[in-house]
């Protein structure tokens, strides 16, 4: 027996969670689906597989105020920024709450980040199990899958004119309470069919071939810009500086990629990571061995975006088998 | 406001004095707002602070005093970048912020007996002279110290005023190098590499603890490793791009270490194990 | 009385003539509107597209370039670059919104005390018609 | 012989003869649909190499990190015209490349997973279907007749009025997530430090927010004013799809109005805002 609820039920529950909230759902900007702050229930996208840009941006924020300083009185006061409003992510595929789990590791490790904690506290995740599965994803092969709700405060499953309903955490509850939900004797359908990709024993085969040219190879093709890490759901890396505003300083952070020239470079101009290939493999050691071994969780959770958006696609699938192969020389 | 909650929020200080040490270096004397801060900032050679410059940012520096002679926090800061020209601008009694102290440290226990070798390029020298402090303040317990402080000319060379108790401290030998001479200068100009090849240094019971640009650190290891020092006798101090300190944010990482937590100090037979060269 | 419409105008003045004109002016008491804030370059072919687009961006109703009369540049050959250069750039701002009457550049030489009061009186009544430039203000979040 | 066997054989006679490095080329992409850059350093290499309508890059890019190679390239009309800028600006040796034009089929409209079969607009209104360089010319030369108003939609655009066009170009620009690729993929974005990266001055700042989107995305554009080969590199690698192209082409439409110029046609003339004339009208301060 599996809790039910009907397609005009979600949507009047969506009105009525949207007040003095804000309610982030998928929609369909240009030709592309974006989460969206959602003015209207009508505005939601139904007919997409997964998002071009992960919610990352509402947890972790492309630029955002961590404190703000005023000079007051010869002295200077910091008012660190608060998160005012609880946001609920509608909408969601189980493998971007899977990457919310791995961005919660480095944010949410003591000593945590106030900030990221205080907007993770006051975000209801409501996710919808996949159907169908885009071609280029994985989620199975990385510790995921298509109906794998850990990470949501809500799964819901489509089913004839409705959704089954798994209310998962205490925040799913106050915000969905059983009394809404009926009973269905509805079979659960088939979770998505996705391709496998041979991720087993990944970061030891990595640390053997570290310095195996096949970096430098594969570095020739990649144009270095900051797309991968911007649509990666678990990348989080960033750059802090001062602002201006209003008589005021915000000190704000704003997400930077590992693959942009001069990322490491320190006072006096010397960049150990200088050349394109070592940039390269930065990237793919820190997905695939260094956060798991630092935080025991793939770095990489098979949503396929940066396999979608690479200009010159470099597929991590394809990185993946060829390192896998490349293991043969090693010890 | 005490921010032990909040990582990435400086605590308040006020900047002391401000002392000129080279035509582009000057040593910032920081004072920590926060009483029971203060009380309990206690900080170990090797560790380093990051400092903001309110308006601009923040910036990671090697503290270059030691707590033990309860002074204020010090830190050498070389004119390079936004951060450090904004500090550059700031006159005593100005606020600044403080977070810290990171890092691990130079393991003075381990030089405990030992005859200790620094050699110093450029403003790489101020991470060093905490251990020299530390050695001055309790003699006895260390060998021989031997000091090397190289700069491209003598104007650049840090902490010239303290020289002269350096040089007549006991068992203690200061010997100084440039790149290049002025008119006044009458005393060697050579690479610090070659200093070290010239003064065969003796790996009996030593240990050799050098910073400075990479190009020094590669040609002095070479030389060092020449006049029989093995690699875990040379430590050095690390520098990277951090923005946390604290080991998360995956910026500082050399293969999978990071600087700022399970460094910046690190022995050769460290640095050569890693994954990724520096 | 809704308080009226002061624009704010930044004006690049070229530090050979049209610097020196606008000494002109004031020296002969002449006057002008006192929008306009005055940075001196040493040529009007110093003056970056970077320079006029920040302007606007942060928040400048309209940005005035004066610089030497062709033929007369300290440089000899300043003012024809920055000829050809803000040649394309009018109409590329005007296609971003950011209409015409809103830039503009004038030669202007050291003994033309008269009209650059005159440049810059009608450059401001012009921006004052055009009304305030709703300037994107740089919001701190998304 | 279909291009790719062409382009195949070249390649491998120049590997072969060790007359270049590589030969940058096409290859199949991992959604068996599109096409990827590659580089074929050997014979095995080269049979990988494929030219079909979804062979949207331009591979001009990458000499630029191969400056003292001599390296083999294939290259569309488009493409070939950014070799002639980037001749033109010293930042290549022609005799350093060995350039395989190839006659151009028009590319199609692709996406991830997707290679439709209707020409892309820019396609559409291409009037250049023989690349202007080439050491090795694949398929027959062929001449297209110059549409009525080559900038369609540039004129559109400046049909609008003021509020329609800030208001357009203000929603389009707040899409920006800064990732730069558009810089990146660009032939004529070179640069060993962008303004954008600058923090002294600091023309744009690190902030992800409309004001500073706007910024970058008004000034990378005016950077290539008089230069831009009009390739689409840069329309074609935007995650958030802005119209790149709508604003490269705005400069090139007044570019060919002010001084009868268009970038990319051969290596000598020089750019015109590197060069000028006296006593020219360009209704500035008249």
């Amino acid at each position: 027996m599996s809790k039910f609820i009907s397609k005009k039920d979600l949507n009047s529950w969506l009105n009525k969670v949207r007040e003095g909230r804000r309610l982030i759902a998928p929609t369909k900007v240009e030709d592309l689906v974006l989460f969206k702050e959602i003015s209207r229930v009508e505005d939601i996208a139904s007919d997409y597989v997964n998002t071009d840009l992960s919610p990352k941006e509402f947890l972790f924020p492309p630029t955002e105020v961590l404190f703000s300083i005023e000079k007051k009185d010869g002295g200077v006061d910091l008012t660190p920024a608060r998160v005012e409003k609880e946001t609920v992510i509608f909408g969601m595929r189980p493998c971007d709450a899977k990457g919310i789990i791995a961005l919660d590791k480095p944010f949410l490790e003591e000593p945590a980040d106030p900030l990221y904690k205080e907007h993770r506290d006051k975000t209801i995740l409501v996710g919808v199990a996949c159907l169908k599965a885009c071609p280029e994803c994985f989620c199975s092969s990385m510790g995921g899958g298509p109906d794998d709700p850990a990470g949501l405060d809500i799964m819901l499953t489509e089913v004839k004119d409705g959704y089954l309903v798994q209310v998962l955490t205490e925040k799913g509850k106050a915000l969905m309470p059983d009394s809404m939900l009926s009973e269905s004797r509805e079979a659960k359908p088939k979770a998505a069919e996705v391709s496998k990709v041979p991720a087993e024993g990944i970061n030891k085969k990595l640390r053997q071939n570290f310095e195996d040219p096949y970096w430098g190879r594969l570095a020739d093709r990649c144009i270095h810009c900051n797309m991968c890490s911007y649509v990666c759901p678990t990348c989080y890396c960033f750059d802090i500086r001062d602002y201006p505003n209003k008589g005021k300083t915000d000190r704000v952070r704003s997400w930077e990629s590992c693959q942009s020239a001069g990322f490491t470079k320190i006072a006096g101009g010397y960049d150990p990571r200088a050349n394109k290939g070592i940039r390269m493999r930065q990237r793919f050691a820190h997905k695939l061995l260094y956060f798991p071994e630092q935080f025991g969780v793939s770095h990489c959770i098979g949503c396929g975006r940066c396999v979608k958006s690479c200009p010159v696609n470099i597929d991590i699938r394809e990185i993946i088998s060829d390192v896998q192969k490349l293991g043969a020389k090693g010890e | 406001m005490s921010n032990n909650k909040n990582p990435l929020l400086p605590h308040l200080a006020t900047l002391q004095n401000v002392i000129d040490l080279t035509p582009d270096v000057r040593l910032f004397q920081i004072d920590l707002n926060d009483a029971d801060f203060k009380a309990k900032f206690d900080y170990k050679p090797g560790q380093f602070v990051f400092v903001s410059a309110f308006g601009t940012g923040e910036s990671p520096f090697g503290l270059t005093s030691v707590a033990h002679r309860k002074g204020p926090i010090e830190v050498a800061v070389r004119k390079v970048g936004t951060v450090t020209s904004s500090l550059h601008d700031l006159e005593p009694g100005a606020a600044v912020g403080v977070r810290g102290p990171f890092g691990n440290f130079f393991p003075m226990d381990q030089f405990k007996g030992k005859n200790i070798h620094i050699i110093g390029g450029g403003i790489g020298f101020a991470p060093l002279r905490p251990i020299i402090l530390t050695i001055l303040d309790h003699r006895n317990e260390y060998g021989d110290l031997f000091i090397l402080n190289g700069a491209r000319t003598p104007s650049d060379l840090v902490f010239a005023n303290e020289f002269d108790t350096w040089a007549s401290a006991p068992k203690t030998r200061l010997e100084l190098t440039v790149d290049a001479k002025d008119d006044k200068w009458t005393g060697r100009v050579a690479l610090i590499p070659a200093v070290v090849k010239e003064l065969q240094l003796s790996p009996a019971n030593s240990v050799a603890i050098i910073c400075g640009p990479p190009i020094m650190i590669k040609f002095t290891l070479t030389e060092l490793k020449k006049l029989g020092f093995a690699d875990e006798q040379i430590v050095t101090t690390l520098e990277g791009k951090m923005k946390c300190g604290l080991g998360k944010c995956a910026r500082c990482n050399v293969g999978d270490k990071y600087v700022c937590k399970d460094g910046p100090v690190f022995t050769f037979k460290q640095i050569s194990g890693l994954l990724e060269q520096f | 009385m809704a308080v009226e419409f002061q624009p704010r105008i930044v004006g690049f003045l070229c530090n050979w003539c049209s610097y020196a004109g606008a000494d002109m002016a004031g020296t002969s008491r002449i006057t002008y509107p006192t929008n306009i804030r005055i940075i001196r370059v040493p040529c009007s072919g110093r003056v970056d597209p970077l320079l006029i687009v920040k302007s606007f961006q942060m928040g400048a109703d309209g940005v005035l370039i004066a610089g030497c009369h062709p033929g007369d540049c300290h440089y000899t050959e300043g003012n024809y670059y920055a000829r050809r250069r803000f040649a394309l750039l009018r109409p590329f701002l005007e296609y971003l919104g950011i209409e015409s009457g809103r830039f503009r550049v004038e030669w202007v030489s050291a003994s033309e005390g008269k009209k650059w009061s005159q440049v810059v009186t009608s450059f401001t009544d012009e921006v004052t018609k055009l009304g305030p430039r709703k300037a994107l203000v740089p919001e701190a979040t998304r | 012989m279909s291009e790719t066997e062409q382009i195949r054989s070249k390649a491998k006679e120049l590997l072969d003869a060790k007359k270049v490095d590589c030969v940058i080329g096409y290859e199949r992409a991992t959604d068996g649909k599109n096409a990827r850059p590659m580089f074929a350093y050997n014979v095995k290499d080269a049979d990988r190499l494929i030219f079909d309508q979804t062979c949207r890059h331009n591979l001009v890019r990458y000499l630029l990190n191969r400056k003292d190679k001599v390296t083999g390239i294939v290259v569309k009309p488009c493409d070939s015209r950014a070799i002639n800028l980037l001749i033109n600006e010293h930042q290549i040796a022609r005799d350093k490349v060995v350039i395989i034009g190839v006659v151009c089929p028009g590319l199609v409209k692709t996406d991830w997973n997707k290679a439709g079969d209707k020409l892309r607009d820019a396609c559409q209104l291409c009037q250049q279907r023989t690349p202007v360089v080439y050491d090795v010319l694949i398929g027959e030369p062929k001449k297209v007749e110059p549409p009525a108003d080559a900038y369609p939609d540039v004129t559109g655009m400046e049909g609008k009025s003021v509020e329609e066009k800030r208001a357009f170009w203000e929603k389009e620009f707040s899409r920006c997530i800064r990732c730069y690729a558009c810089r990146q993929a660009c032939p004529g974005c070179y640069c060993s430090e962008c303004f954008v990266d600058r923090l002294d001055p600091l023309w744009v700042g690190i902030r992800i927010a409309p004001g500073e989107n706007e910024m970058w995305n008004t000034m990378r554009a005016f950077h290539l004013g008089g230069r831009c080969v009009s390739c689409y590199a840069c329309e074609l690698v935007c995650p958030v799809n802005i119209p790149l192209s709508l604003l490269n082409r705005k400069l090139e439409k007044e570019t060919m109005k002010l001084f009868k110029f268009q970038p990319g046609l051969d290596p000598e003339t020089p750019q015109p805002l590197a060069t000028f004339q006296k006593d020219e009208k360009l209704g500035v301060a008249e």
